[in-house]
């Protein structure tokens, strides 16, 4: 194939893939949401069960007005809601949804995920900075203290996934968790890595998940009660709709990545081969959505903690017990 | 506490070592967590509060000063909008204060009525609490479980009176008996309307069922416990100091509640416990005032159980004319001791009234309080002293 | 409530979790307000009424009224003696009774004082308008109010 | 309180005071008389259930810090202003013997039961000060800083004394009774428009008119 048509294929894909997904997050959290809070939530736009609420916002945010402060650094301010989103869709170019389709199977493919990933900080950082304001000043650097600290539990719950895999591709990682683990009465069983003794790291890396989207329990950097809005407070208009995007599509780009190292990405058991590129998809997405629910399910139930509790949970907790676990691995790994 | 103590030490040796110059940061009037429009300026070194200095009065109205162009009786009707998630609450009181004055006692059904409403308007504000104060620490869903259920105490109370929130229903020598002053109208009488005792009663199955979830869903929560426990300690002698009333001072030890000290109605033919705690930390005074709910809604079973027949109001003269007198009229408020200092010279309308409100004084600890606080623990104490700002403001 | 008993380790998020997902999980008590309109009680003061033919100007309610807000405004008329041979009567009669909305604080202090029966209070509660000004509800407009005065409802037995 | 509550009145008649049941309203007093005694105050006022105990300006802080060993919370502190000069509501009955003063009111009440009192400090119109209990008592702060802007009175040794309510550029203390009020300046009273009379008829008077009138129409 042409590599110039591949390339602009995948690339609609993928930003569809991303937008509309986004859209249907926001929408199933409005839903999910008030109904979890004995709610309706959206019901007139659309005709039915208000699902049209996600454009109807969109588009009430495109007409707004775009706002920026006087003492706003207008360049980096203009541009902070951009960095974010482009390291959001970045991560999607090697999640796999079946065998071949992926955007770039890339050998350091958990690598890859991991570096692009906390380029967002930099972007909430930059709009923390430029908004001239207090409030965003202050979300902005809770953010990036929260993020950094946050990478490292991440990374470290990923890594022990890559040792035991034996390798960093996310195909490869898929392909590790749908080999015949052990035959009970002539039936070969696969199991994800979930059930292969990796619960810890599974829950290390939500953990380290839900910190990263700035979401309830840890959205100090948007503390709604505390900063107003974090760095989010001088956003409007269009550049709101980025950073809000953003956010649902990087939750979405989580748990497509905990569903692949987790919970066997797009494979599923009694699949035969030659159909694993139609159903992948869509195995794929209910394990995505199962994903997604939990952690929307999370923010409409539990309270946020501190910014000094969640310090000391990411550096006394989750990075030691994610190293033991690593270590713990990686014997297995070895003797087994 | 002494590991934020070590944080502080070792921030303010940086800090000096640095010479960073504190930051200061504008809270509020327009801040999600400050109610209204309370604002507070705030010395900030990083995220711990060195310096707070509350500014109020976005909202004052000069009640005091209205008072004195206003009959009595039109009276009645500003001061349940004091507070007025309680505003029934804040009636009795003054009108009590007048019928001192008068020399008039309300008939006992009027007192079993001016009880339940009483104890149907702490319901409903101590469940705006339940419901705020989880909001403030990041839990949105406490907020839509206690205001849906503080719609069946509202509706009771609309049932009874008319209004949601500004009752109006007290009169001078009992509660409102009729509906008008003609003579069809005054065949209208106010009493209970059917099927209130029963409606009560189911009301209250609810109450003790919203009390159990919110306790599943925020008391015993880690995380709550986590972001209150040890947070926003007020010793029994600051509660004092700072004229802490109410459920604020219950927390900090102190067994002191006007409906067991105070007569104004008949709470010593009720059984009910005064519910105590002796941290003084804002968990303890959220979690007392949860008590507080179940034991008004056991104040409310018997009462509508014992609610004795009667006439609703004794004789009043038809222009109300109190004479002269100072008189000091006190009642247990949802958030703490209200009330009215009523210096009449005889006339139509009082002299002077000064309005004791509850949330002023357990506002005013602010400062003290706040001191080195963290910036999430300043929302977490702010939300926990539970006050309105047109209690503040008068 | 912390009880004292051993409790599992992160328990209380756990039953949070499970209250809200049976919460989701149940229908949601929500009155849809445009298309099914809500009761309000009968005693609920939403909005006065006026009598017109019960009324006699006396001025009692708009100098009881607290915040002054009901306006007032009559003439004498004479009208023919009830008895013929009697002396002829006069009656007073409404040029004007405004009610401004905007001001009112819904005490109830007028009903309460007609001694006519001229004044209601009707639960109606859809009358909030765009402009400030139009609240300044007029004779007419306070006339039809009358037709949705309810009935008094039955009472508790005592 | 009353010991005839079912005793009919007339309508129009004012209620005298009602006698305090003797045996209360004695203790009370004993009670108050005690206390003035031990804090060394000048005298006491029992009515209607409540204690005032009247204290020298001099010794204000004196007597309050010693009064709080026993009642310890500080519910409120405010002023009256008695005053000739009335602007708002009725002015008091004897205007013309009336003693211009300030009274600055302190209460405060015992947590263990239903004691407290409110101790009164006579201080003088014209140059209105008093010493601050904020060094004492923080609570203070805000009240005095309220009868501050709100009468005028100086509390020497309040650090604090800016407005709380009023905006900074506020010119006035709005309590004082010659303070008008002015939503009540600016619009006329709606209740003295009069229904006028019929020209051809003598003049009587209007509202009376009006209502005997309709009630012989009724009968």
């Amino acid at each position: 194939m042409n590599f110039w048509l591949e390339l602009i294929i995948k690339l609609v894909a993928i930003l569809g893939f991303v937008l509309t997904g986004a859209l249907v997050v926001i929408y199933a959290e409005l839903k999910a949401g008030s109904h979890m809070q004995g709610r309706i939530g959206p019901y007139y736009a659309g005709v039915r069960w208000g699902w049209a609420q996600p454009l109807a916002d969109g588009l009430k945010f495109l007409q707004k007005e775009d706002l920026s402060p006087t003492g706003a650094d207008r360049t980096i301010y203009g541009l902070a809601p951009y960095v974010v989103m482009m390291s959001t869709i970045a991560v999607f170019v090697v999640i796999p949804f079946g065998p071949d389709m992926v955007g770039r199977d890339l050998d350091l493919g958990i690598y890859f995920i991991l570096a692009i990933s906390s380029l967002s900080v930099l972007g909430i950082l930059m709009a923390g900075w430029s908004s001239a304001n207090k409030y965003s000043l202050m979300g902005g650097l809770r953010a990036a203290a929260q993020l950094i600290a946050y990478e490292l539990p991440l990374v470290l719950a990923a890594a022990a996934v890559v040792v035991q895999a034996g390798t960093m591709s996310m195909n490869g990682i898929v392909l590790a968790q749908s080999e015949t683990w052990f035959t009970v009465a002539g039936i070969d069983v696969a199991m994800p890595f979930l059930l292969k003794g990796q619960i810890i790291s599974f829950i290390i890396f939500m953990i380290a998940v839900v910190a990263e989207l700035s979401r309830i329990p840890f959205d100090m950097p948007i503390a709604e009660s505390e900063l107003t809005m974090g760095y989010l407070t001088e956003y409007s208009g269009i550049r709101f709709t980025m950073f809000f995007l953003g956010e649902y599509a990087s939750m979405i780009a989580f748990s497509a990545i905990a569903a692949t190292l987790f919970l066997g990405g797009y494979a599923a058991p009694g699949v035969p081969d030659g159909l694993a590129n139609l159903v992948g998809p869509g195995v794929m997405l209910l394990k995505i959505a199962l994903l997604v629910f939990v952690i929307i399910w999370i923010r409409w139930t539990w309270p946020r903690l501190r910014e000094d509790q969640l310090q000391r949970l990411a550096w006394f907790w989750l990075i030691p017990i994610a190293l033991a676990n690593i270590a713990v691995v990686a014997i297995f790994k070895v003797v087994f | 506490m002494t590991d934020l103590a070590m944080i502080h030490r070792s921030e303010s040796a940086v800090s000096i070592e640095l010479q960073t110059p504190d930051m200061t940061l504008n809270i509020g009037p327009q801040h999600p967590s400050t109610h209204g429009v309370l604002r507070l300026i705030a010395k900030v070194a990083g995220e711990r509060v060195t310096d707070v200095e509350p500014v109020i009065g976005y909202m004052h109205r000069g009640y005091e000063k209205l008072s004195e162009v206003r009959t009595y009786a039109q009276i009645t009707t500003l001061v349940n909008r004091i507070d007025w998630v309680a505003g029934f609450a804040s009636e009795v009181p003054f009108i009590i204060g007048v019928e001192k004055l008068m020399g008039v006692e309300a008939p006992p059904r009027a007192q079993y009525i001016r009880m339940i409403l009483t104890e149907l308007a702490r319901m409903a504000s101590h469940l705006v609490f339940m419901s705020s104060y989880p909001l403030e620490l990041g839990a949105t869903t406490p907020l839509m479980y206690a205001l849906r259920e503080r719609e069946y105490i509202l509706e009771l109370i609309e049932e009874v009176t008319g209004g949601r929130f500004h009752p109006n229903f007290n009169r001078v020598g009992g509660v409102k008996p009729v509906y008008g002053g003609g003579s069809m109208t005054k065949k209208w009488s106010l009493d209970l309307p059917e099927g209130f005792l029963q409606r009560a009663r189911d009301a209250m199955d609810r109450m003790e069922q919203i009390c159990d979830d919110i306790d599943t869903l925020v008391s015993d929560n880690e995380l709550i416990k986590m972001r209150t426990v040890g947070i926003g300690v007020i010793p029994r002698d600051k509660a004092l100091e700072y004229g802490l009333t109410g459920p604020n001072l219950r927390a900090s030890g102190v067994a002191y509640d006007l409906r067991k000290v105070e007569n104004l109605l008949p709470y010593d033919e009720i059984d009910f416990d005064i519910a105590v705690r002796q941290g003084g930390d804002c968990y303890d005074r959220y979690v007392l005032r949860i008590e507080e709910v179940r034991q008004s809604s056991r104040i409310v079973r018997q009462a509508v159980d014992q609610i004795p027949s009667g006439p609703l109001q004794t004789k009043v003269p038809r222009v109300l004319k109190a004479p002269r007198g100072q008189v000091y009229s006190r009642g247990e408020n949802p958030k703490g001791e209200f009330g009215y200092h009523i210096v009449s010279e005889g006339a139509r309308m009082p002299y002077r009234l000064k309005i004791r409100s509850t949330s002023f004084s357990n506002l005013s600890i602010l400062p003290w309080i706040l001191q080195d606080a963290l910036i999430p623990d300043l929302v977490a104490i702010m939300g926990s002293l539970d006050f309105v700002l047109g209690d503040v403001d008068r | 409530m912390s009880d004292k008993q051993i409790r599992f380790p992160f328990r209380g998020l756990w039953e949070g979790m499970w209250l809200t997902l049976k919460t989701m999980l149940k229908p949601a008590p929500v009155t849809m307000y445009p298309q099914v309109q809500e009761e309000p009680v009968p005693r609920a003061r939403g909005v006065i009424a006026l009598d017109v033919e019960a009324c006699t100007v006396c001025m009692l309610c708009a100098r009881e009224c607290p915040d002054w807000c009901i306006y007032i405004e009559g003439h004498k008329e004479e009208q023919p003696p009830s008895k013929p041979g009697g002396r002829p009567r006069v009656r007073a009669t409404l040029d004007r009774f405004d009610i401004d909305y905007s001001l009112c604080m819904y005490c109830g202090i007028c009903v309460e004082v007609c001694p006519f029966d001229a004044l209601f209070w009707t639960p109606e509660y859809e009358y909030s308008e765009p402009k400030i000004t139009n609240l300044l509800h007029n004779m007419d407009k306070l006339t039809y109010w009358l037709g949705t005065v309810p009935d008094q409802p039955p009472l508790e037995k005592s | 309180m009353s010991d005839t509550p079912d005793t009919p009145t007339t309508e129009t008649d004012v209620v005298e005071a009602a006698e305090h049941d003797g045996v209360e309203t004695g203790a009370l007093q004993q009670w108050a008389d005690a206390l003035v005694e031990e804090l060394g105050a000048l005298g006491s006022t029992v009515e209607f259930d409540t204690v005032r105990i009247h204290v020298d300006p001099a010794r204000w802080v004196e007597t309050i810090n010693q009064a709080r060993k026993k009642l310890e919370l500080f519910s409120w502190l405010s002023a009256i202003d008695w005053s000739k000069d009335v602007e708002v509501g009725d002015p008091v009955d004897d205007v013309d013997t009336l003693e211009e003063r300030f009274e600055v009111l302190c209460r405060l009440s015992s947590v263990e039961n239903a004691d407290g009192a409110i101790f009164v400090a006579v201080i003088d119109r014209e140059n209105p000060f008093i010493d601050s209990l904020m060094p004492t008592i923080g609570g203070a702060e805000w009240h005095e800083r309220e009868a501050h802007e709100m009468f005028g009175i100086d509390f020497v040794g309040n650090t604090n004394l800016i407005p709380l309510y009023l905006p900074d550029d506020f010119i006035g203390n709005p309590l004082l009774k010659s303070y008008p009020l002015l939503s009540r300046e600016v619009k006329p009273w709606p209740g003295d428009v009069d229904v006028e009379p019929m020209p051809e008829l003598p003049e009587i008077e209007a509202t009376d008119d009006v209502e005997s009138d309709t009630e012989g129409e009724e009968s």
